[in-house]
């Protein structure tokens, strides 16, 4: 069913096609457009001229013939399906290319050709020869559509729009651009990758794992001719300047000679019809690069002969293959006995392919060597071109007898899988049309093929061609001659061919494409791996590193950058002995822990007092609620850093060697010094803020004198709000994280010592039960003047969380969990609602998000007070603390005890 | 009055300092615990008593609440000085009185 | 007042907080909850682009506070864009997750949750230290996410990915604080006001802190050399987890564009530039070593880590050309981007679980269980990765490249931009012939994987293929309004005015009488 | 007068601070480096309050409430871990 | 009454507390405090199993009196020996014979110990019968046990344990 | 005054980056609260350094410190504790799970 699906999408296209070919005919252009991205130039924009129609119905005509051939050439094992649908998928790309009037829609069908083909060659999985021909098809074709797309840009760039009706019209604009030059290069880039010219020919003899249909119709017949297709769609906006003829021409030359040269040596049948293919692509290219008009019409021309005949011959060698089994041309031989009307088919369309008289092949060829002729006078040395191109043609005919003679005749085949036979008629009605092609237009080219090439002719050229004249005879010329140099020569080199062969294995077996990328492959991974090792060790140490040198050079560069002085002209404040003493105790403190940083319990110890002169600090300079904060924040972490190093390894190892430390040091310094002298440019500097604002609006616009307070559960409640959740997402965090750890817990401590034995001294747990109500009440104090004085919920929560941890630290897990609501996880969630609510709240009368609320009551006896919607705010951080801290602490209390008693823990859900 | 808080003040901050000199200045881990807890809590005190004093006097109202402080540290003083001579001795820390084995051996642990 | 405007960021707070407090439910309940609310937010981000996409821009005053003073929610195109991406991304992510992974840990749900609420946070708040809160928030959630389920090289991956984050946030700080000790506020557009007015002697301490600004958003958008914690992270979490952080370095990225447009915009003077002069350099440098990093990979999860760095280069070399068509170039890459790195971890996911012992290492294997159906689809995203045409990748490549013809370094960045895709497409090539192509374990190591329906597995994947699809079928519209939203960007003063009243101009602080 | 007090009384309880952090520093035990911090807290809530009668304004008063608070709870999970390793049994 | 007021001392203490604690003396701060006085031990009575039964408050009255007169001295004594120097220190190690069999008693007179004349409680012996304790100096180990039994443990055996 | 404060600062931040660059857990995560405390002193003294007079409305009072930094700072201490809280114990499950306290788990002692 895919083959028929897909046989009746081709005619669809034809029928679709069909009605529109009378306007091309007339010498209109069909414009056709979508809107698409109009903001950006792109839309989809289909344009119908002669160049285009002939490609379409190459596309379509020879589409339909592999259809059908390739119906009888896969195997019940292949999945047609998958076939059908890629090659459908190439075919409609392909017309798109063809059809294209914008060439970043064109480049985009472009592409997908290029991906269809990957999945083609790629069609039979199993095979390495498959997976890698169809990469490097990717990677070669892929590396041109990408040159092209930057050479597109600046053509499009360069001609205002990417649309082709205005790119055509624009050449001299184009040529005298100062960017002409990098966007030819990189538009023929991808040109020449395309269609397989040197030196990125290699790629197609290695496509040739695929099936044979895909090798006749994608790699011969029609995607390969997307290059040439493009030169030739340019041809009116870029070629005409030296540096189009000079690259486009040496390029196609060296392709044609190098194509034909290897050919004549592949013993793969597909192999040798590969590298003619190159040849013949360099033929076709080097008439776009001679650049006048009638070389341009020769190429057209033997892009439609060499589809016919190219097409017929590698169904021909598929035929062959799949019926003997073989494709090595030294074990094919004298197939003429067992499939003569396949031979005949080969022979005639081999020497269309060599340029035989009464087949279309001739003609163009002919065409070709009159244009290398007469483009050969205008330089000097110019007779080198045709005698070159004459070299060039014996090969081509050498391959092509070849080609008839040693798979068709040379004896007796040996040693093959199969014994060969006629395929399945089916299977040969493809190529017979084809070769009737041939004939056809090689007997009578003026009633065939001269009104479509007319027509292409205008569309390349966008304007009326030149006369052309496709005769069989043209009398005696220099073209004539060079063709029957050709065949002379050819013949005799063919007769030689064994002397020759052996020449070649000797000298030139080795320089394959193939190795030079798959060297240049390894290289490019070994490259990428390197330097990601380089740079990405997968350290920690590494990151850090990275991070803070960037962050240097970063701070370093905008300062000075910027010219400005490093102090400013600010009063300063006097230094005081106290402040003295309590900032070199903790600069002392701060080194000791870096250099006892491996006696870890030291390092607690000195970090704790570090702790505390920021706290004073705080106090200093006008802070109470900071310094509160500080407190408690301290007395919690240092708490988690026992817990925490209670598991871990007491005095480890020295890590670093002198090196590593030093470097250290040094970048150590290098970012104290940058936080300092930052620090001091702006204290020193004069400034001027919205603080005034709080000042003033705390009160009446707030309800509380605390300005702190009123900032962080009013003016910006929303970052309380977030501090809250992190706060919340941390424990919540631990929580989930914590679960099912077990680590092994120290038998003893660092020198050796086993444990006392008194687990929870009599005499502090007494007493700390004592200060149990007594830290609750000073909790609730301080969340309740918070408005109006230093606290807040965030401190009370940790003074009340300190004072249940005490409890924890004096009686144990067991003793105080027990006495205490099991599961924090709904005391946090109960505080996040009450802040999140209150925010809601005001919402009711119509007012953001948070805005806050309060009233003065007075009551009999108690007297007057304040109801501020901000203390219930406050409330719910107070929960949120209390539950968060609680709940990393008791479980990470909880956790060396969960590996022996599993039982105990409480039940929190998931 | 400003005599008397001048010498609440004064021998406060003395205490306080004397208390932090034993700390520096004794020779085994045993005796400056002493200084610390005994001398600071006096000097601490001391220094609450003249806060009190000091704003019942120059804001309206009696300023009592200093004594809060007092009290707190007078019942978590001792409990700190207890367990850090607990662990002092936990960690066999050597002491300047050659420890007497009737004293230590039943006491001296190892459950 | 349009409480619209909040409406996504206190939508997953709440979905959170439920969440939490319902716990005693069983998970399918809870599951569609958290569907339903993450769908909401596409709905949310919808009518807020739909509101703003006229060129609109909404304010949201906290607590009723004038800004300067308070925190101010500020939408505007760019926010509204980011945070359809980012809800739409949750959601494919989200459906994936809700298929086994979200009870291998705890409170995959909450965290979900919060993590969106940290991340619309983030882009709707026009206030800098409200950025840090929003930032900490969903770095929090990214924590306790990335680790979910467990496992030692997730442990591992998780360690270093919050250290580096905390210095990260120290970072901030530093900045923040500078930029308010110097220029006394920390609303964005007062800010971007006082900058456009800063006497030249206090330019050295602004423009470090701009700079070290820039550092922490080069950190979270993993710029080189800030780009090494990535890579670990993102290939040792969960497929959901990975997915959803795809959105995490275009915060950085949007933050860079925010600082960039916004406070050292076109009217900040001689600080104007400050920041686009690096962007454009680390981002070509990082385009090139994040595909490198793509070429070294020897497995697939770390393959996609590596080109989310690359895709972070791509991004910031559009918004570095600093034209209106190189930002817009860069806002329609951006949900590309996305939207193909959390389909390629979703798919990464399927595949992995289908190897057995060979997990995603690049290593031939047992011939995949539905090999076609992930084949394809593999195929499709290596061809939305790797800018092929003709998927959304390429048409972001084509805008990029187009914005970068007038610019100086136009040969740079056709060179970067036009090499590293070459390499994008060898690698990807190479993965799929690895993973799909070759087979050389016997049959019998194939795991036994349950296929329970097998489109229900890969519908999220799909889905986010799907979105890529709707940015090219609908391109037209994407691209005019991301050239709308690059416009916008680069009138800082309409932005201003919007939140402040008044103009970008100098003079007197609105609020403060002498 | 006071203030006359107050200069040699911080003068004295900046000195044991300083001597306070000598202790901590020069060690040598770990139960002696706990009592230099313990010290060094109460000596800060001397501090505070001295601070607070200078400035005659006792909004420090809390903070120092704290400290003899906090300074409990550090000095006795130090010695708690010290004992027993695992302060949270 | 127990459910409800579980420790009515408790209360009075914790409102007086209170009062000290917002420094000043207005029906509201009282009613707050009693209610807080209230509350709070309930809250926290699973921590306070057994009722607080003081038997001799004036004994104990002039316990505390002594030993604040005692902390007094022992301050000058201790900053005395400290002034004078390390040499002048004579330390001891002393085990005290326990009769207090309550933990709360013993944890009174462990810090009672801790603020008086030269001494530290420094270790609880596991059966309780014994509290070591160091002397800063002393000659005669003897009378300190003898002092400290008299002084202190009697009055505070009378006033929980009797 | 100024120049002691920003010396503190630059002495925490070259110590926490010090540790923070260490191999081990514990040291990084001390590292990390160094860095923190350096932050938070960093930030609050954006405010300019005022002594003797804080934020809180009093008839009495000659002047105010900037209360805004404080309240920054406020936020951003109760977040480094709760990012603390987090390293540390994300700490022990490395220990844990690698079976040992270097960043990397690599045990090469
Ligand atoms: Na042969
Ligand atoms: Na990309």
């Amino acid at each position: 069913y895919a083959a028929w699906a897909a046989g009746l999408f081709t005619l669809l296209g034809l029928a679709q096609l069909a009605p529109r070919i009378p306007a091309v005919f007339d010498g209109h252009t069909t414009i056709e457009r979508w809107e698409w991205m109009p903001a950006s130039g792109l839309d989809l924009v289909f344009r119908l001229d002669g160049l285009g129609l002939l490609f379409a119905l190459l596309i379509l005509g020879i589409g339909l013939l592999i259809v059908l051939y390739a119906r009888y050439y896969l195997s019940a094992r292949d999945s047609m399906g998958r076939f059908y649908s890629y090659l459908m998928l190439f075919m409609g790309a392909m017309l798109g290319i063809a059809l294209s009037e914008n060439i970043i829609q064109l480049l985009v069908f472009w592409e997908l050709t290029s991906i269809a083909s990957f999945l083609l060659i790629s069609y039979w999985q199993h095979r390495e020869d498959a997976r890698q021909g169809a990469r490097m098809a990717l990677a070669i074709t892929g590396a041109g559509g990408l040159a092209m797309l930057g050479g597109f840009v600046l053509l499009g760039e360069i001609a205002g729009s990417y649309e082709l009706s205005v790119i055509l019209a624009s050449g001299e604009t184009i040529k005298a651009h100062p960017l002409y030059l990098p966007m030819l290069v990189l538009v023929l880039l991808g040109a020449f990758t395309k269609s397989a010219q040197f030196p990125f020919h290699f790629w197609l003899p290695n496509a040739m794992a695929a099936p044979t249909p895909v090798s006749a119709y994608l790699h011969s017949a029609t995607m390969v001719k997307a290059g040439v297709f493009l030169m030739a769609r340019l041809f009116p906006a870029l070629s005409g300047t030296p540096e189009w003829s000079w690259l486009v021409g040496s390029v196609g030359l060296a392709t044609f000679l190098v194509g034909a040269f290897i050919a004549l040596f592949q013993h793969d049948l597909k192999g040798l019809l590969a590298y003619s293919t190159i040849s013949h692509l360099g033929l076709i290219t080097v008439l776009f690069g001679i650049g006048t008009p009638l070389a341009a019409v020769a190429g057209v021309f033997h892009i439609i002969n060499h589809a016919i005949f190219k097409a017929s011959l590698f169904m021909a060698a598929g035929i062959i293959d799949h019926e003997s089994g073989s494709r090595d041309m030294r074990r094919l031989n004298g197939l003429w006995k067992y499939m003569p009307h396949t031979a005949l088919l080969a022979m005639v369309a081999a020497a269309s392919m060599a340029g035989v008289p009464l087949l279309n092949g001739f003609l163009s060829k002919e065409m070709f060597f009159a244009e290398a002729v007469s483009a050969g006078t205008h330089f000097q040395l110019g007779w080198l071109l045709p005698a070159v191109i004459t070299v060039g043609g014996i090969f081509a005919v050498a391959y092509s007898f070849r080609f008839i003679h040693d798979v068709f005749f040379n004896g007796e085949p040996i040693d093959l899988p199969k014994t060969p036979h006629e395929p399945t008629r089916w299977m040969k009605i493809p190529v017979e049309f084809l070769v009737a092609l041939c004939l056809l237009v090689g007997i009578l080219p003026a009633l065939t093929v001269e009104p479509i090439l007319y027509v292409a002719a205008t569309g390349l050229l966008q304007t009326t061609p030149p006369d052309f004249d496709l005769a069989i005879w043209h009398g005696v010329n220099p073209a004539l001659v060079m063709s029957v140099l050709a065949m002379l020569g050819g013949g005799v080199l063919y007769a030689f061919r064994a002397r020759l062969f052996a020449c070649h294995e000797k000298y030139c077996g080795r320089i394959v494409g193939k190795q030079l990328f798959d060297g240049l492959m390894s290289a490019l991974f070994a490259l990428a791996r390197g330097l990601t090792a380089l740079l990405d060790r997968g350290t920690l140490q590494r990151i850090v590193l990275s991070f803070v040198l960037s962050v240097l050079v970063l701070g370093v560069a905008g300062f000075l950058g910027s010219g400005s002085p490093l102090t400013g002209q600010r009063g300063l404040l006097p230094l005081d002995g106290i402040s003295l003493i309590a900032a070199i105790g903790l600069i002392l403190a701060a080194i000791g822990t870096v250099v006892m940083h491996r006696e870890r319990f030291t390092a607690l110890v000195l970090i704790g007092a570090v702790g505390l002169v920021v706290a004073l600090i705080f106090v200093k300079f006008s802070a109470p609620d900071l310094a509160l904060t500080q407190l408690s924040v301290e007395i919690v972490t240092i708490v988690l850093l026992m817990l925490a190093l209670y598991f871990l390894p007491q005095r480890p190892a020295r890590q670093s060697g002198n090196p590593r430390v030093l470097r250290d040091v040094a970048v150590a310094a290098a970012a104290g010094m940058g936080a300092g002298l930052l620090a001091w440019s702006v204290l020193t500097r004069p400034y001027e803020t919205i603080a005034g604002y709080f000042l003033d609006n705390a009160k009446p616009g707030g309800g509380g004198y605390n300005v702190v307070n009123v900032i962080l559960v009013d003016f910006r409640g929303f970052d309380t709000l977030g501090e809250i959740a992190v706060l919340a997402l941390a424990a919540l965090g631990i929580f989930a994280m914590l679960e099912h750890l077990h680590l092994p817990a120290p038998r003893s401590d660092s020198q050796g010592r086993p444990w006392n034995w008194d687990m929870h001294p009599a005499v502090m747990a007494s007493l700390t039960r004592l200060l149990l109500p007594l830290a609750l009440l000073v909790s609730i104090f301080i969340l309740l003047r918070g408005h109006n004085l230093p606290g807040g919920g965030f401190i009370a929560g940790l003074v009340t969380a300190v004072a249940l941890i005490m409890q924890y630290l004096a009686n144990g897990v067991t003793w105080t969990q027990s006495r205490l609501p099991g599961n924090m996880h709904p005391v946090i969630g109960i505080g996040l609602l009450i802040a999140t609510l209150t925010g809601l709240g005001s919402w009711l009368v119509g007012h953001p998000f948070l805005t806050s609320t309060f009233t003065y009551l007075d009551w009999p006896v108690v007297g007057k007070f304040e109801v501020a919607s901000a203390l219930a705010f406050d409330l719910g951080v107070y929960l949120v603390v209390v539950g968060a801290t609680l709940l990393i602490l008791i479980h990470l209390g909880l956790m060396h005890s969960t590996s022996q008693e599993r039982s105990q823990l409480p039940e929190e859900g998931r | 009055m400003d005599y008397l808080l001048s010498f609440l003040i004064v021998t406060g901050a003395a205490f306080t300092f004397i208390g932090s000199l034993g700390l520096a200045r004794l020779k085994d881990f045993y005796t400056r615990l002493h200084g610390p807890t005994k001398a600071t809590t006096l000097g601490v005190g001391c220094v609450l008593v003249a806060s009190a004093v000091y704003f019942s006097l120059h804001e309206d109202g009696i300023s009592l609440h200093e004594i809060l402080v007092t009290l707190f540290l007078f019942i978590t003083a001792p409990v700190s000085a207890h367990l850090l001579s607990k662990a002092a001795l936990h960690q066999q820390l050597d002491s300047l009185t050659p420890r007497k084995g009737k004293a230590d051996s039943n006491l001296n642990e190892r459950r | 007042m349009n409480h619209l405007v909040i409406a996504p960021v206190l939508l997953p707070l709440l979905a959170g907080l439920v969440l939490l407090l319902l716990r005693p439910l069983t998970i399918g309940p809870r599951r569609l909850l958290s569907l339903l609310a993450v769908a909401a937010q596409v709905l949310l981000a919808i009518l807020l682009l739909r509101q703003v996409g006229g060129g609109d821009i909404l304010t949201y005053a906290l607590g009723d506070w004038a800004p300067p003073f308070g925190i101010v929610l500020v939408v505007d195109r760019l926010a509204a864009w980011m945070l359809l991406v980012t809800a739409l991304l949750a959601l494919f992510a989200l459906l994936y997750g809700v298929r086994g992974i979200d009870t291998r840990g705890r409170h995959f749900h909450v965290l979900f949750q919060w993590q969106l609420f940290g991340l619309n946070g983030a882009f709707l708040t026009g206030d800098l230290f409200n950025l840090f809160v929003f930032f900490e928030i969903l770095l929090l959630a990214s924590y306790g996410l990335l680790l979910h389920g467990g496992g030692r090289l997730r442990t591992r991956a998780g360690l270093h990915f919050v250290v580096i984050n905390l210095a990260g946030s120290t970072l901030f700080l530093f900045a923040v604080g500078t930029l308010y000790g110097i220029l006394g506020t920390l609303n964005m557009a007062d800010l971007a006001r006082q900058v456009a007015m800063l006497p030249p002697e206090h330019l050295g301490p602004v423009k470090a802190a701009g700079l070290l600004l820039f550092g922490v958003f080069a950190l979270k958008g993993a710029l080189i050399p800030l780009h090494l914690w990535l890579p670990g992270a993102y290939a040792n979490t969960s497929a959901p987890v990975a997915a959803l952080f795809a959105i995490m370095t275009k915060v950085g990225a949007y933050s860079i564009l925010r600082l960039d447009t916004l406070i050292f915009g076109a009217a900040a003077g001689s600080l104007s530039g400050l920041i686009s002069g690096w962007v454009l350099p680390l981002a070509l440098a990082t385009l090139v070593v994040g595909m490198l990093g793509v070429l070294a990979a020897t497995a697939l999860r770390q393959q996609i880590a590596y080109l989310v760095v690359a895709s972070v280069g791509s991004l910031l070399t559009a918004f570095g050309l600093g034209s209106s068509a190189g930002i817009a170039a860069g806002l329609y890459y951006l949900p590309h981007a996305t939207f193909a790195a959390g389909a390629f971890f979703l798919l990464a996911g399927s595949i992995s679980r289908r190897r057995g012992e060979h997990d995603d290492h690049f290593l031939p294997g047992v011939m995949l269980t539905d090999r076609i159906v992930l084949g394809t689809l593999f195929f499709l995203v290596a061809v939305l990765i790797a800018g092929l045409p003709p998927l959304s990748g390429f048409i972001g490549k084509w805008l990029t490249l187009k914005a970068a013809v007038d610019h100086a370094w136009m040969p740079w960045v056709l060179a970067v931009v036009l090499g590293t895709s070459l390499l994008a497409v060898i690698a990807m090539a190479r993965s799929g012939n690895v993973l799909f192509y070759r087979s050389e374990a016997p049959e019998a190591n194939r795991p036994t994987v349950r296929t329970e329906r097998l489109s229900r597995e890969l519908l999220p994947a799909a889905g986010l293929v799907a979105l890529c699809l709707a940015l090219v079928i609908w391109a037209g519209p994407v691209d005019e309004f991301t050239r709308a939203t690059a416009d916008q960007l680069l009138a800082p003063e309409t932005y201003v005015r919007a939140v402040l009243g008044t103009d970008l101009a100098p003079g007197v602080r609105p609020g403060v009488e002498p | 007068m006071i203030e006359t007090a107050l200069y040699i009384a911080f003068t004295l309880v900046g000195l044991a601070v300083a001597l306070a952090f000598w202790r901590l520093l020069r060690g040598p035990s770990a139960p002696d480096r706990i009592l230099a911090l313990d010290t060094l807290y109460v000596n800060t809530i001397a501090l505070l309050v001295l601070f607070g009668i200078h400035l005659g304004n006792n909004i420090y008063f809390e903070a120092a409430l704290l400290i003899a608070l906090m300074g409990f709870v550090g000095t006795v999970a130090l010695c708690k871990y010290l004992l027993r390793g695992d302060i949270i049994e | 009454m127990n459910r409800l007021l579980p420790h009515p001392l408790l209360t009075l203490v914790l409102a007086l507390i209170w009062v000290l604690l917002v420094n000043e003396l207005s029906a509201g701060a009282i009613i707050l405090g009693l209610l807080l006085g209230w509350a709070i031990p309930l809250f926290t009575r699973a921590f306070w199993p057994e009722r607080v039964a003081i038997r001799r408050p004036l004994t104990l009255l002039r316990f505390i009196i002594v030993v604040l007169g005692d902390i007094v001295i022992a301050n000058f004594v201790v900053a005395g020996r400290i002034l004078l120097g390390p040499r002048h220190v004579h330390p001891a190690f002393v085990a005290i014979p326990l009769d207090l069999e309550t933990d709360l008693a013993i944890s009174l007179l462990a810090n009672t110990i801790c603020l008086t004349p030269g001494t530290v409680s420094a270790q609880l012996s596991p059966d309780r019968s014994q509290l070591l304790v160091h002397a800063l100096n002393t000659t005669d180990p003897e009378d300190v046990v003898r002092t400290i039994k008299q002084r202190y443990e009697a009055p505070l055996k009378k006033v929980f344990e009797s | 005054m100024e120049a002691l404060v920003s010396l503190v600062i630059g002495v925490l931040t070259a110590c926490g980056v010090y540790l923070a660059l260490r191999a081990r857990t514990f040291p990084v995560v001390l590292g990390l609260t160094l860095l923190s405390y350096a932050v938070n002193l960093f930030l609050f003294t954006m405010g300019r350094l005022t002594i003797g007079q804080p934020p809180v409305i009093d008839a009495a009072a000659g002047g105010y410190a900037d209360p805004l930094p404080q309240a920054l700072v406020l936020t951003a201490i109760v977040i480094s504790f709760a990012m603390t809280a987090f390293v540390i114990m994300l700490s022990l499950k490395a220990r844990a799970e690698l079976g040992n306290d270097h960043v990397d788990g690599r045990d090469d002692r």
